[in-house]
């Protein structure tokens, strides 16, 4: 059951064809990864899925409607939703604040002028549980900008996870943390996930990760797929351990 | 040596990005940093050239303490450097890119041995820039952006060149032409540091790497020491 | 600790009416223990705050720097003064009554203009503006006045409850209009705290953070901004709609951009990063001007000298530099 | 006829002054990023030196011919003091939010309109010996001062000599290269202090320049440089901040629109220029030759 | 209306006007004496009189553009103070201090101003004032703080008729504005009858639009049958006066009228100057030599009508006619290394008023007078002045004698004065309103009650 479809879809920047006739299916449920060196082109097909860029050609298909040129918004309420690879928070509001913006924006309350935000106790409520889901339950107060790093990943994620996507794009949410943190994260985030019944595509890097949490596995080159499947066929996949570690492809 | 870094902390606005990190470039040699994105790499790179002001620790060059030297004044001992996003000057022409770097050389001590004419160096590492001399930054394309960069930074006759990410976004036969290049340079009694991210990449270039994960060194060695250490393998695989 | 859903984190509104109680305590006393004139400088200064809270929903909340602020403060004014020439009852609730519309009407016009910019862009157009504005009220003599301005007398109070005449009209006038000027400041206080506490305060301020990721949060950016436009400017209109009877007349002074440097400037100077930063900053302002040119016939040196100065050492405004002090104390002590 | 002839020349002398002025303001925007409120104030100081200078230069007896060497002093001082300035006041500012740029540019002003005030004086100060050294030629039976005939060139000749010094000079490229990437000219070995001050004293030069030239056809009042400032402030938002060839078009527009004001619609003079400013804005936030 | 209009001879109407060419006019003028202002009170004053000082403030420009007037202000108030001063003070005791405000920090600021000086700063006395924005600004606030005021300049219509049209407590000696307007026609019908074509060049405010109004309005009456040709209007502080010239130049008027002053003035005629426009036309001014005379340069064209605001010109009346003139342009010389203007003998008489008001009221009531008493003998008190007699009618409008002239360069003087053969000297009430015409908003709308008082009574002359 696919939930989104892109149809030969294409993006070039100069000379360089960062999305090259991608034909990429998400099914309603899993828990996907893509991965793929740098500059492989992952960020750039979830900027053309999340209409933060426009695609050069090809077709979107989101419950099977064409979404193509849909704008940002249309597309968040159609229910596709992404975090940032690097963490895009509002640093001056409140870790609170923070998620409870998704869920005024995504009510439609974001317009509200005369309510106290804090004074909405079913958006209270809802804030959070979403953060004791994430595990930030006591850094409620704390404004986002002084956060630990893997806490403002979490966070990044719990203000995207907020606005009750049906599709999540979460683009390196483990970068730039250490080790041990990373297998908390992705704890977190994995069954906060799975619970919720959301739909994730995770871009990653670290393999480990990947196998362990992924229920299918894409891997991009140079703007296109190389690899699809379990986790144990891409293990198998000889090909994709040497583009992984920097090999040229030839040898 | 030509270069020691030697404990270095620096910090980007409130994030403290590298912790106490050490190295070192010496004649004639090409160094690479290894690391994922975000590892600190391009942060090492930029403390040795002046772009971030570290907190604590020292720099060295040619034995002289430069820590605390603006950008330019390091550029001018012999530093030169080619970013990732190459840093082209969009609204200047190539000649007018590498002319900066020329006029600069003229006043240095390396520069201005041999007959001055720092750019016919450059010029025989990547002959295809003579091409572009009249074409303006903005319109050249990835590849040529950093083939000028680099031959800019050469035509400040530097003692050491820095490339960060030289070869990303590169179509693999360019990156062969882009390695054999690095070759020359070094020839040419240049020596070099490399930031990658591509390890086998680093590998084949490289007489010692470094590789970077968190802010921290976490390996120092030769290439293939690092590549059958399993540990290193899994840090830079993530 | 489990933070309890039902209750807010702060109590907010509580600690808001706390922290006002004995500031206000003090303004409602103040005129038995000072003399008209300087009633008649904090109405000037309460009056300054409101335009500079309203400016600094758009620069601090809002992340946009309007170099031309002095169009809704004057548009705010010449509207009392032609509701006086044209129009019957001076009644000041008359005059706030149309005043507001009018304001507000003129804010959302040129702010639906001007959000299309950010940045400096939106500076220069917020100001180019203001200045079209101005020409035309200072060559439109036959309507305006040109630089002669309009009177604008001593309206009634209250619906004409209060009316002022008679030897002492002018000392009774001062003293009735600080009460009247302090009430719609408390009440302009409250608003704009909601306001900014509101669930719209929020957007703005993501807004001002993270552009990119508030507009992944499904939010319409420029219909944010432009309604912060609107309230910013209608804010500051009001200012003008207060300001004048206490002044008695408006001239094209008050629409030039060097009065919208003045409104930036008291923003600054309080501290934009604050709420009541702009409060601060106004009042200080109106005392800091008052008494440079009271001082010397240098006054302009004087206070350029000041500015310069604040901005180099209170990079955060006197507010921001307060609060950090306080921070400081505080720390030291534990 | 002639009449036209006259009022064409008119609009170029005005557009030479405006041009001086606002391609100081629009250069020193391009390098620096900073949109300097002091430069009007800048225009009227190198009025005030030059009138002095003049003043100075008559009472010890200097030949007429001799006293238009006084007119490059009127300029460097101002350019002398741009270059205390930018260190001192600014430098600090750079890496702050772009209010407070704004915002101690502001101060300047005020400081300097009293200075002026402190050291000359109330009374308007005139330089128009300088006028007089020249004849007045006739143009189809009407006067016109061949003072003004080089104020005009003056214009020309200044606009060419930046567009040499800018697109076709080592220092040129310097400036450039830093306006386009502070850091990266930094890196490769341009002193990015220095190439800042040179910019914002050349900027300041045009100013006082501007100044310098004017103050013989008309006089240094007190109050000239915020009038001037506004104006060169419309010019650069139509011509677009940072753009040379704007300033230029941008100063032609403005002064061929403000004598067909004067001409034909005296009553709308002002508005129509700050309209124009708007619309140019509106549909181009770069102004006709800017870029973002 | 019109049809009714009489109609008399031109010559025999300036003559019922009182013109008078030359300055042999000087009506009015009381004894050819010593300076009787610099003399201390006969008598002593009457009883107690405290020691304090008493404490004026003069606002003007002090800065901007308008401080070319300023200065000559704050210079012509501080000399009436310092001779004050030397004799004891005011009553010979109370010793003059005074403190300034700038006009220039907005009419919003003046207003201010006023009241930090009499509610914080306590003044006895409010003085000065030259723009005709602020008078209307300020002088309702006077009033209702009771301010006692001498008004130096600001000398709009506006103020009497409408601002504060039953003033208690603000005074005003300067000439009332629309004199000038008429005064500058009058010389013109006196000089150039011949005059058709008329082009316009005012600064765009009250001042020039008032100019405007009334100079064609009495010129319409004294030479009938002229045409407007080209109108301009500059905005207030502009110097770039190119194109305004050659537009006036294309229409090819017989007479400029022109009523922009100061910095504006010496910008406007150095460019007309080399433009050729003195040539080419007569030129006629309101305000020309208003400026500090210093200011303005030996180059100067001689023949223009360079009026002084109706008011004083430090050469009239001249030599040893009238030495009060003689000896104050002396002292003033001394004192500040220039010559006075207007604006200099307005703040200086201004005191001299205020000490002559408290002299005759000590003299009745004995003491320090109350305010009420101080004013009860400046309305209606008349005084010799350095630019001859001043007369304060009873609703607190100053008359005196309104003085225009010709440009001329003389020997002497480092700038162009006035001709002193050609010196115009007209009886202001015969040229203004008389005391007691209804003010506009009342029987007629006019703009102003001069206006109407033209309209209603001026015959059409012919020939």
């Amino acid at each position: 059951m696919a939930l989104l479809k892109t149809v030969n879809l294409r993006k070039q920047f100069g000379e360089t064809r960062a999305c090259d006739g991608v034909n990429f299916v998400v099914n309603k449920g899993e828990f996907l990864s893509l991965v793929g060196s740098n500059g492989a082109g992952k960020t750039t097909l979830v900027n053309l899925i999340s209409a933060h860029l426009q695609p050069d050609s090809g077709q979107i298909l989101f419950d099977d409607r064409d979404i193509t040129f849909t704008t940002v918004t249309d597309r968040i309420k159609a229910g596709i939703v992404r975090s940032f690879q690097i963490v895009n928070l509002f640093d001056g509001l409140s870790v609170f604040d923070n998620v409870a913006l998704s869920i005024f924006s995504r009510d439609g309350k974001a317009v509200q002028m005369a309510a106290l935000a804090d004074h909405d106790y079913d958006v209270r409520r809802e804030a959070i549980e979403v953060l004791g889901e994430f595990g930030l339950t006591n850094k409620i107060e704390v404004p986002a900008g002084g956060l630990a790093q893997g806490e403002r990943k979490l966070l990044d994620v719990a203000v995207a996870y907020a606005l009750r996507p049906r599709l999540l794009f979460l683009d390196e949410p483990t970068s730039g943390v250490s080790t041990h943190e990373k297998a908390q994260i992705m704890d977190t985030v994995s069954s906060v996930v799975r619970r919720g019944m959301v739909t994730a595509v995770v871009i990653e890097h670290d393999m480990d990760v990947v196998f362990r949490y992924s229920d299918r596995i894409v891997m991009m080159h140079e703007g296109s797929f190389l690899a699809d499947g379990t986790p144990d066929e891409i293990r198998a996949n000889k090909g994709v351990a040497s583009i992984l570690l920097g090999a040229p492809l030839a040898s | 040596m030509l270069l020691e870094v030697k404990g270095i902390n620096t910090y980007r606005g409130p994030a403290h990005i590298l912790h106490g990190v050490s190295i070192s470039v010496d004649k004639d040699e090409v160094v690479a940093l290894v690391g994922r994105n975000g590892a600190g790499r391009t942060t090492i790179i930029e403390s040795v050239t002046g772009l971030l002001p570290v907190r604590s620790g020292q720099i060295l060059f040619r034995d002289e303490e430069i820590t605390s030297l603006p950008p330019h004044r390091r550029a001018k001992r012999g530093i030169g450097y080619a970013p990732e996003n190459s840093g082209i000057f969009p609204e200047l022409t190539v000649a007018e890119n590498l002319m900066i770097s020329r006029w600069l050389a003229q006043k240095t001590e390396r520069g201005a041995a041999g007959d001055g004419n720092t750019e016919a160096r450059a010029f025989t590492v990547f002959p295809e820039v003579r091409q572009l001399v009249d074409r303006q930054g903005q319109n050249l394309s990835g590849g040529q952006k950093k083939m000028v960069a680099i031959a800019r930074a050469m035509a400040l006759a530097p003692y050491l060149l820095i490339l960060d990410e030289a070869f990303e976004g590169l179509a693999p036969a360019v990156v062969k032409r882009f390695r054999e290049a690095v070759m020359t340079i070094k020839a040419m009694g240049i020596s070099l540091l490399i930031a990658e991210s591509n390890l086998v990449s680093a590998a084949t270039m490289a007489d010692r790497l470094y590789v970077v994960d968190r802010g921290e060194i976490v390996f120092h060695g030769k290439p293939q020491q690092a590549l059958a250490d399993d540990q290193v393998m899994r840090t830079l695989r993530g | 600790m489990k933070p309890d859903p039902n209750t807010p984190r702060n109590r907010s509104l509580l600690r808001l009416a706390a922290a006002m109680a004995p500031i206000l305590l003090l303004l409602i006393l103040l005129p038995t223990f000072v003399e008209t004139y300087q009633i008649q400088l904090v109405t000037y200064g309460l009056i300054a705050a409101i335009a500079a809270l309203g400016f600094n929903l758009l620069l601090g909340y809002t992340g946009l720097l309007s170099f031309g602020h002095s169009a809704y403060f004057g548009i705010g004014a010449y509207t009392v003064a032609f509701v006086v020439q044209h129009l019957g009852p001076h009644s000041m609730e008359f005059y706030i009554l149309i005043g507001i519309p009018v304001v507000a009407i003129v804010s959302a016009l040129f702010g639906y203009i001007c959000v299309r910019h950010t940045r400096i862009f939106f500076g220069i157009l917020t100001l180019a503006i203001s200045q079209v504005v101005y020409s035309l009220v200072l060559k439109l003599y036959w309507v305006t006045g040109g630089s002669d301005g309009l009177r604008v007398p001593r309206p009634a109070l209250l619906l004409g409850l209060l009316n002022f005449s008679g030897p002492r009209a002018f000392q009774q006038f001062i003293t009735s209009y600080y009460y009247y000027v302090l009430a719609i400041f408390v009440v302009c206080v409250v608003l704009m705290w909601v306001v900014v506490h509101s669930p719209f305060g929020k957007a703005l301020q993501a807004i001002r953070d993270n552009e990119v990721r508030a507009r992944f949060l499904g939010l319409s950016i420029r219909r944010f901004r432009w309604i912060s436009f609107l309230v910013s400017g209608t804010f500051t209109g009001l200012a003008g709609i207060l300001w004048v009877p206490l002044n008695g007349l408006t001239t094209p002074d008050v629409l030039y951009w060097t009065f919208s440097g003045e409104i930036v400037f008291s923003a600054l100077l309080g501290g934009f990063r604050n709420f009541t930063g702009p409060i601060v900053g106004g009042i200080v302002f109106t005392y800091l001007k008052t008494y440079a040119v009271a001082t010397t016939e240098y006054w302009q040196l004087l206070l350029g000298v000041v500015l310069v100065t604040l901005v180099l050492v209170l990079p955060t405004g006197i507010v921001g530099g307060l609060s950090m002090l306080g921070l400081r104390l505080s720390k030291g002590r534990s | 006829m002639a009449f036209l002839t006259i009022q064409i020349l008119n609009s170029l002398l005005y557009a030479s002054v405006l041009f001086l002025i606002a391609a100081g303001l629009s250069l020193i925007f391009g390098v620096m990023r900073i949109i300097n409120l002091a430069h009007g104030s800048l225009y009227a100081v190198g009025a005030y030196v030059t009138a002095w200078l003049v003043g100075r230069g008559i009472a010890l007896g200097l030949p007429s011919g001799w006293l238009f060497l006084l007119l490059p002093f009127g300029a460097l001082s101002v350019a002398l003091i741009g270059i205390v300035i930018e260190p001192l006041l600014l430098r600090p500012f750079y890496r702050r939010a772009e209010e407070y740029q704004l915002l101690v540019t502001f101060g300047l002003i005020q400081i300097l309109e009293d200075s002026i005030r402190l050291i000359w004086g109330g009374t308007p100060l005139s330089a128009d010996a300088l006028m007089d050294a020249l004849p007045i030629i006739h143009v189809g039976g009407l006067l016109y001062p061949a003072y003004n005939l080089v104020v005009i060139g003056i214009g020309v000749v200044a606009a060419l000599a930046l567009w040499v010094a800018i697109y076709h000079t080592k220092f040129g490229v310097m400036l450039r290269a830093t306006s386009q990437d502070r850091r990266m000219a930094s890196a490769l070995g341009l002193n990015v202090g220095l190439v800042y001050v040179m910019a914002f004293g050349i900027g300041c030069f045009m100013a006082g320049l501007g100044g310098a030239i004017v103050v013989p056809t008309q006089a240094a009042v007190l109050g000239m440089g915020i009038d001037a400032l506004v104006i060169a402030f419309v010019v650069v938002v139509i011509g677009g901040l940072g753009s040379l060839k704007g300033a230029l078009v941008g100063a032609l527009v403005v002064s061929f629109v403000r004598t067909a004001g004067i001409q034909f619609f005296p009553e709308l003079e002002l508005a129509v220029l700050y309209l124009i400013a708007a619309l140019v804005l509106l549909v181009r936030p770069t102004g006709l030759f800017g870029t973002a | 209306m019109e049809k009714t209009t009489p109609s008399v001879n031109r010559r025999a109407f300036l003559n019922t006007l009182g013109v008078t060419v030359g300055g042999t006019g000087l009506i009015g003028a009381g004894l050819v004496g010593g300076s009787q202002l610099l003399k201390a009170a006969q008598d002593p004053a009457k009883g107690r009189v405290p020691d304090t000082p008493f404490k004026t403030g003069h606002m003007t420009f002090l800065t901007g553009a308008g401080a070319v007037l300023g200065e000559p202000s704050i210079k012509g108030h501080t000399m009436a103070a310092e001779e004050i001063n030397a004799q004891g003070g005011l009553l010979g005791k109370r010793k003059i201090e005074t403190i300034t405000a700038d006009e220039a920090a907005g009419t919003d600021a003046c207003v201010k101003e006023v009241r930090r000086m009499k509610l914080d700063a306590k003044i006895d006395m409010f003085t000065g004032v030259i723009s005709s924005g602020t008078s209307p600004a300020v002088g309702p606030v006077a009033e209702e703080l009771g301010l006692l005021t001498i008004l130096t300049d600001g000398c709009t219509d506006f103020l009497f008729d409408k601002a504060i049209p039953n003033p208690k407590y603000v005074f005003r000696i300067t000439n009332i504005q629309s004199s000038d307007g008429i005064t500058a026609a009058i010389g013109v019908a006196q000089t150039w009858p011949h005059v058709r074509k008329i082009a316009h060049i005012h600064p765009d405010y009250a001042y020039g639009r008032n100019a405007y109004e009334h100079f064609t309005l009495a010129l319409e009456r004294l030479v009938p049958g002229t045409e407007i040709v080209s109108e301009s209007w500059p905005k207030l502080f502009t110097t770039d006066f190119t194109a305004h010239i050659t537009k006036i130049m294309s229409a090819q008027p017989d007479l400029l009228v022109a009523s922009v002053w100061g910095g504006d003035y010496v910008a406007f005629y150095k460019q007309a100057l080399r433009y050729g426009l003195f040539d080419k036309m007569k030129v006629a001014s309101t305000i020309a030599f208003g400026v500090a005379p210093h200011a303005i340069g030996k180059d100067h064209p001689e023949g223009v009508l360079a009026g002084v605001h109706s008011n004083y010109y430090f050469t009239y009346p001249g030599g040893d006619r009238w030495p009060l003139n003689k000896s104050f342009v002396q002292r003033y010389f001394k004192r500040w290394n220039e010559y006075p203007n207007f604006q200099s003998e307005g703040a200086y008489m201004a005191l001299y008023l205020l000490k002559s008001a408290i002299e005759r009221a000590n003299k009745l009531t004995g003491g320090w007078p109350e305010d009420e008493a101080i004013i009860s003998q400046l309305e209606g008190i008349g005084i010799d002045a350095p630019s001859g007699y001043l007369y304060m009618r009873p609703d607190h409008q100053a008359y005196k004698d309104a003085v225009t002239g010709f440009s001329k360069n003389l020997p002497g003087y480092e700038f162009a004065s006035w001709d002193p053969a050609r010196i115009i000297t007209i009886p202001i009430r015969n040229i203004t309103a008389p005391l007691g015409w209804p003010k506009p908003g009342t029987t007629h709308n006019e703009s102003t009650a001069a206006a109407n008082w033209i309209k209603t009574t001026w015959p059409k002359v012919v020939g």
